[in-house]
């Protein structure tokens, strides 16, 4: 079943990431004008023979199937252009910055997975004053947009208190640990407050669920009891949530990282989109797509491993 | 009465629970025994209540309910009862057999996990050994493959074989009471006549009681020795099974019966006006006042208490003769509305 | 069931659990209506109310504090604050209903229509459904400003699209649910047309859940829609509108004035709290409700 | 039979539905005379419920014929003149009261949509055949301006007989109608579909796990499993001188005054299931 599972969703994935690549590809074709002007970048009309050369170099004459294949088996040996704008190769300039995204991101993860899912199960298990507060602040959290967040960080840890440099990306471990946890923690708020709910409901419904009053009637071990029921059957969704935060916070690194500065692939699509730089908007649009998409298919999968009710009613 | 003492004794419960922040009666008055060894049946439709009182027998009641008079069991009162002592009663002495096993077991571990957990976590047992205890078990409730099943998670199980696995996990408690709330409502006929013999057999083999909750009064009379018979949360008559069909003295006990004539009886099909109420809409009078067609001025203003008489109680203001032959309650009259 | 299901199997226990007692018990459902009342009426009528033009550069008041002339102070080319979070209200709210609206209404017909026909159809929407949730809202805003150019316009036609299968795919599944229920069968066996069941039965019934469902969506979009704003991709200056306003505030952050920041900001955070309580009253009474 | 006798109300053929690998239901034959009763008694898996789709209209025979007063029975998809055309001929009523009216439509209005959609009564004089019907099952003006939350289980089992006699129909589907309702109340509803069928004249066709209430209501019995007929014929006989050994087993588990379960009955589940020869012999005793 969970094989079936699996191949289920792998094929969903690779057909996502086809029509996504379709629909990132052709938005050169549907905009107005000579797609060659977005190839350059700028919003400035180019000299004809500049226009002639990318004709040429983008093969765009060609019919779009066969100009589309070319450019997809490109980006799968890694030759994604060149961008005119930064006078530069796609490639080289996505792996210069590629490594202080992953750092921000895995850093946020951390940040979100450890004290949200033990905020909610605490606040499930305590109940009572302590319940409502972290009620009230996590209702509150979800509401704050992640650049509001990014503000205040700056404004009291970073020129009040001047705990944290304010701008930059940092170099080695601890000059990045020391220049990423504003925008870290900035980019983890709202998904930390996400996921706090969710674990706190998804404990409160096990701590009502029959089984668990099975358990109870037959007078197992309130440990045991939390242990292997509650928070055992709680997983799957707790799981599966903190695995769709951390989707999220791909596509939210952009906007903690053009707040603080931080020299990542987030704020290169964002300057890029500003540029009209297309061959690098693509080609980061593309590298989000395929990350957003396969992390939220290995999420499903290792639900489904967790709770196999989960392959079980997908199947039907 | 002179009996020895019961193993359960039910005395005046009355149970509330909270609703928008008002207390709720849901249990108006249940008087009940339980002689060790022996099977009473406790009957009702919905919202009578008889679930709830099997549940409070283990004080597995919602959050927020107040319970009012005794349970004793063996003489200890269950409702101010120490954690200690309650975790006793549960491990060692009263197990419970639930209306609906596939949300009762839990779903996503095995049917052997949940077989042995009990005897590992509360009694000390090595895993091997309580394996090998509950493979008995299994043997014994009918399920032949019980190596494979316990290696089985409970949607791979039909109804009937989970109902099964939840019976030896009662087993294997070795308790003395045996709450059984609805155990096969959710079953086929065929499947429920067998499900029932292995509780049956497993009662007289060792000398189990059973408190057995159901709205069907022919299953009850069936594998009971006593019937008590609720309605709007509190139990109106009790009787002897063996007296049920011919004895019953409250007139919403025959009115029930009349209802659902056996199927080879040849008694013609009588229905009762009006529907059943749960405890918190009844008025001051007997519950049963407003769909009851012997009912007269005092029953609308005053509760009746129950008396005995006829190797019963009854609570009734006007208790049928049963010697005496007469038409129940206000038979197949198709005007009766609020159905 | 994809991780969204259980994302929103994870908003739905939310609903059912501490929050939902939280809100019933303290009246805070009317007192999230009444700030969203005020602020919406506040922004209709900000032309009466509000102070100053919030266009009308000032030099002679430039990044002044809280004054009797200036409440909330001015921002760094002596505009009055007060005045542009009034105006801003405006596109700030205008923008993220227009995403929703938009969503809800696609969404809705494409899930009841799926649900109702079945078949290759419904094959087609979810699929679709699939496809467009592989898309970030926020990255597929930004493609569509790398192609079409900076705007609102776009940043909401692209947000639009991507709100779809958040509002579709629940739709679709209440729809599925609707379409199996037996009074629907009851209705088709006494000869009634299946666009008059579809649309006097089921839509009506669906109703409710598609409302909450842009109920909730809508806080949502107002983060996005500012979000995009923020990153200077979406309203463009000088047009008022509070994302835009927490970006221009930046520069006064690190000398030490954040006050256009902080209100722009309070302003989203109270506004979006309060779409989140009613939306999350709207489904309480929603659940009640059926049955 | 002689061509003067009116068609049957029911006539089933060879009725056969698979999914996928799994038949549901296999070479059924029923035959309901007008104004007759049928049972079709059995335990879950074995295709009752499927073959009552099938012949409401709700489902898609994968073979046999359907005849309703004589006629073939339009498709899953025929057109809505055609359906509604139909619908005269046979009504349903379904198991959960909760589910089977629209939450949104008060009583009243989707008596009275019926009466818009298939007949000419408009104004007071739709009201007033609004009022007749409800009042035939026992419910009264007070319910006709409520919405089914209002109305208990039962009402709204009354409301769904109402709807369904709205249009007179010749054949009345009745798929576990009582299984959902409390004891005291299924003997009402089961009451009222007496009265009914002795004023009107309507025919039943009763879908029931119960051996306990077939007999109140129904003439005929067929019991069903694995998806075939094992055998049918007088209520009376089959109750009382079961002649299948799954007839039998299904009677001996009702419990009855002095009836003890007993493991005895778990062999009887190792009878292999007949052969469609005895199925078919036991079809035979259906016909009126």
């Amino acid at each position: 079943m969970i094989w079936r599972f699996i191949a289920r969703r792998t094929a969903m994935l690779v057909v996502t990431v086809l029509v996504a690549s379709i629909v990132i590809y052709g938005a050169l074709f549907i905009a107005p004008g000579d797609p060659a002007t977005l190839l350059v970048g700028g919003g400035k009309p180019p000299s004809p023979r500049v226009i002639e050369e990318i004709h040429r170099q983008y093969h765009l004459d060609d019919p779009f199937v066969q100009s589309y294949w070319r450019w997809l088996t490109g980006m799968l040996h890694g030759d994604a252009g060149q961008s005119l704008s930064y006078r530069d190769s796609v490639t080289h300039l996505i792996t210069d910055r590629m490594g202080n995204t992953l750092f921000l991101v895995a850093y946020a993860a951390l940040l979100i997975i450890l004290p949200g899912v033990a905020l909610g199960t605490l606040a499930a298990l305590r109940g009572g004053l302590g319940e409502n507060l972290i009620t009230v602040v996590t209702t509150t959290l979800m509401a704050v947009p992640t650049f509001v967040i990014s503000v205040l960080l700056i404004w009291w840890l970073s020129v009040r208190w001047g705990w944290f440099p304010a701008y930059g990306s940092g170099v080695g471990f601890a000059g990045r640990i020391e220049h990423l946890t504003l925008p870290a923690l900035a980019l983890a708020a709202s998904w930390l407050a996400y996921v706090a709910q969710v674990t706190q409901a998804a404990v409160r419904a096990e701590l009502a669920s029959e089984h668990v009053e099975t358990a109870r009637s037959r007078g197992i071990p309130e440990r045991f009891v939390l242990r292997k029921h509650v928070l055992r059957n709680a997983a799957g969704p707790i799981f599966s949530v903190s695995g769709v935060a951390v989707a999220g916070l791909i596509a939210g690194a952009s906007i903690v990282e053009q707040a603080f500065g931080v020299n990542g692939i987030g704020a290169l699509l964002i300057q890029s989109a500003a540029k009209q730089d297309l061959a690098v908007v693509q080609t980061l649009a593309l590298i989000t797509v395929v990350v957003f998409v396969a992390v939220n298919t290995l999420v499903d999968v290792v639900t489904a491993a967790l709770d196999h009710r989960v392959s079980l009613e997908a199947g039907a | 009465m002179n009996r020895p003492q019961p193993l359960l004794a039910i005395d005046e419960l009355h149970v509330t629970l909270p609703f928008k922040g008002q207390p709720r009666t849901v249990i108006q008055r249940v008087d009940l025994t339980v002689p060790a060894g022996s099977a009473v049946g406790l009957v009702g439709e919905s919202g009578s209540g008889k679930s709830m009182t099997a549940r409070a027998v283990l004080r597995l009641l919602p959050g927020g309910a107040r319970t009012g008079g005794k349970i004793l069991f063996d003489g200890a009162d269950v409702t101010t009862m120490s954690p200690a002592a309650l975790r006793k009663l549960r491990i060692h002495d009263v197990a419970m057999i639930f209306q609906d096993p596939r949300a009762h077991i839990n779903p996503v571990r095995t049917i052997g996990d949940f077989l042995t957990e009990a005897l590992v976590t509360t009694r000390g047992v090595r895993p091997r050994a309580a394996e090998a205890t509950v493979t008995a078990l299994l043997r014994e409730v009918g399920i032949a493959d019980a190596a494979r099943r316990l290696r089985q998670r409970p949607s791979e199980l039909s109804g009937g074989l989970l109902q099964r696995v939840m019976i030896a996990a009662a087993l294997a408690a070795e308790p003395r009471l045996l709450l059984a709330d609805e155990p096969t409502t959710a079953l086929d006929v065929t499947t429920q006549a067998e499900v029932m013999a292995i509780i049956d057999e497993a009662r007289a083999e060792r000398g189990l009681a059973m408190l057995f909750i159901t709205h069907d009064l022919a299953l009850a009379a069936a594998v009971c020795d006593r019937i008590a018979v609720m309605y709007a949360g509190s139990v109106v008559e009790e009787l002897p099974a063996d007296r049920l069909h011919d004895g019953a003295r409250h007139p919403y006990t025959r009115a029930l019966l009349a209802s659902r004539p056996a199927p080879g009886s040849g008694g013609s099909l009588r229905a009762i006006p009006g529907r059943p109420l749960p405890a918190y809409e009844t008025g001051p009078g007997c519950a049963f006042g407003t769909r009851c067609s012997q009912a007269q001025e005092v029953c609308g203003a005053e509760r009746p208490l129950p008396r005995s008489g006829g190797g019963g109680t009854t609570a009734c203001h006007f208790p049928v003769d049963p010697l005496v032959p007469q038409a129940t309650t206000g038979a197949g009259d198709r005007s009766t509305t609020h159905g | 069931m994809s991780s969204y299901q259980i994302a929103s199997l994870g908003r739905g226990l939310i609903r059912s659990s501490r929050l939902r007692s939280f809100v019933r018990g303290h009246g805070v459902l009317a007192a999230a209506g009444a700030v969203v009342a005020v602020v919406v009426l506040a922004s209709v009528c900000a032309p009466l109310i509000a102070p100053y033009d919030p266009n009308a550069v000032d030099v002679m008041a430039v990044s002044q504090g809280r004054s009797a002339a200036h409440w909330l102070g001015t921002d760094d080319t002596g505009r009055d604050i007060l005045s542009r979070l009034l105006y801003g209200a405006r596109l700030s709210l205008l923008a993220p209903a227009a995403v929703v609206l938009i969503a809800g209404v696609l969404s809705s017909a494409l899930a009841v229509s799926a649900a109702w026909l079945g078949g290759w159809w419904d094959r087609t929407v979810s699929a679709l459904l699939d496809v467009v949730f592989g898309f970030p809202g926020l990255v597929l805003a930004v493609v569509a400003a790398a192609v079409f150019g900076a705007g609102l316009t776009v940043a909401v036609v692209a947000l639009s699209v991507a709100y779809l299968p958040y509002i579709g795919r629940v739709v679709r599944n209440a729809a599925l649910r609707e379409c199996q229920l037996p009074y629907v069968s009851a209705l088709r066996m006494l000869g009634m047309s299946g666009w008059r069941i579809c649309l006097r039965h089921v839509v009506p019934n669906l109703l409710p859940i598609a409302l909450v469902q842009v109920t909730m969506s809508f806080g949502y979009a107002l983060l996005d829609v500012a979000a995009f704003s923020f990153i200077g991709l979406g309203t463009q200056p000088p047009t008022a509108e509070w994302g835009l306003m927490v970006a221009n505030g930046t520069s006064g952050i690190l000398a030490g004035r954040p006050e256009q920041s902080l209100y722009a900001g309070v302003a989203i955070v109270v506004f979006v709290i309060a779409c989140n309580l009613i939306g999350n009253g709207l489904s309480t009474r929603l659940q009640g409700e059926t049955r | 039979m002689a061509d003067s006798l009116p068609p049957p109300a029911l006539e089933v053929t060879g009725l056969r539905k698979t999914f996928g690998d799994f038949t549901a239901v296999d070479d059924v034959a029923l035959t309901i005379a007008p104004g007759g009763s049928l049972a079709v008694v059995g335990e879950s898996g074995s295709g009752k419920t499927t073959t009552a789709r099938m012949i409401a209209g709700l489902e898609k025979p994968t073979a046999g014929t359907i005849r309703l007063n004589g006629r073939g029975r339009p498709g899953v998809n025929a057109r809505t003149s055609e359906r509604r055309e139909f619908a005269r001929e046979v009504q349903m009523v379904f198991q959960d009261p909760y589910a089977s009216l629209d939450r949104h439509q008060k009583i009243g209005d989707c008596i009275a949509e019926v009466l818009t959609l298939h007949t000419d009564l408009r104004g007071p004089a739709r009201a007033a055949r609004t009022a007749e019907l409800l009042e035939q099952v026992g419910l009264d003006e007070r319910h006709a301006a409520s919405l089914p939350r209002a109305l208990s289980g039962g009402q709204r089992q009354r409301v769904a007989i109402a709807r369904a006699l709205a249009v007179q129909p010749r054949l009345l589907v009745l798929d576990e109608a009582v299984a959902a309702l409390d004891v005291s109340v299924q003997a009402q509803i089961l009451t009222l579909l007496q009265h009914i069928r002795e004023q009107t004249s309507v025919a039943y066709l009763f879908i029931t796990h119960d051996l306990g209430i077939v007999r109140h209501i129904c003439d005929e019995i067929a019991v069903m499993r694995h998806g075939r007929v094992v055998e049918s014929g007088a209520a009376d006989t089959v109750l009382t001188d079961p002649q299948h050994p799954y007839t039998r087993k299904l009677l001996d588990s009702v419990p009855v005054p002095g009836w003890k379960p007993s493991r005895v009955l778990a062999t009887a589940d190792t009878v292999p299931s007949v052969p469609g020869t005895e199925a078919s012999k036991g079809d035979a005793g259906n016909r009126p």
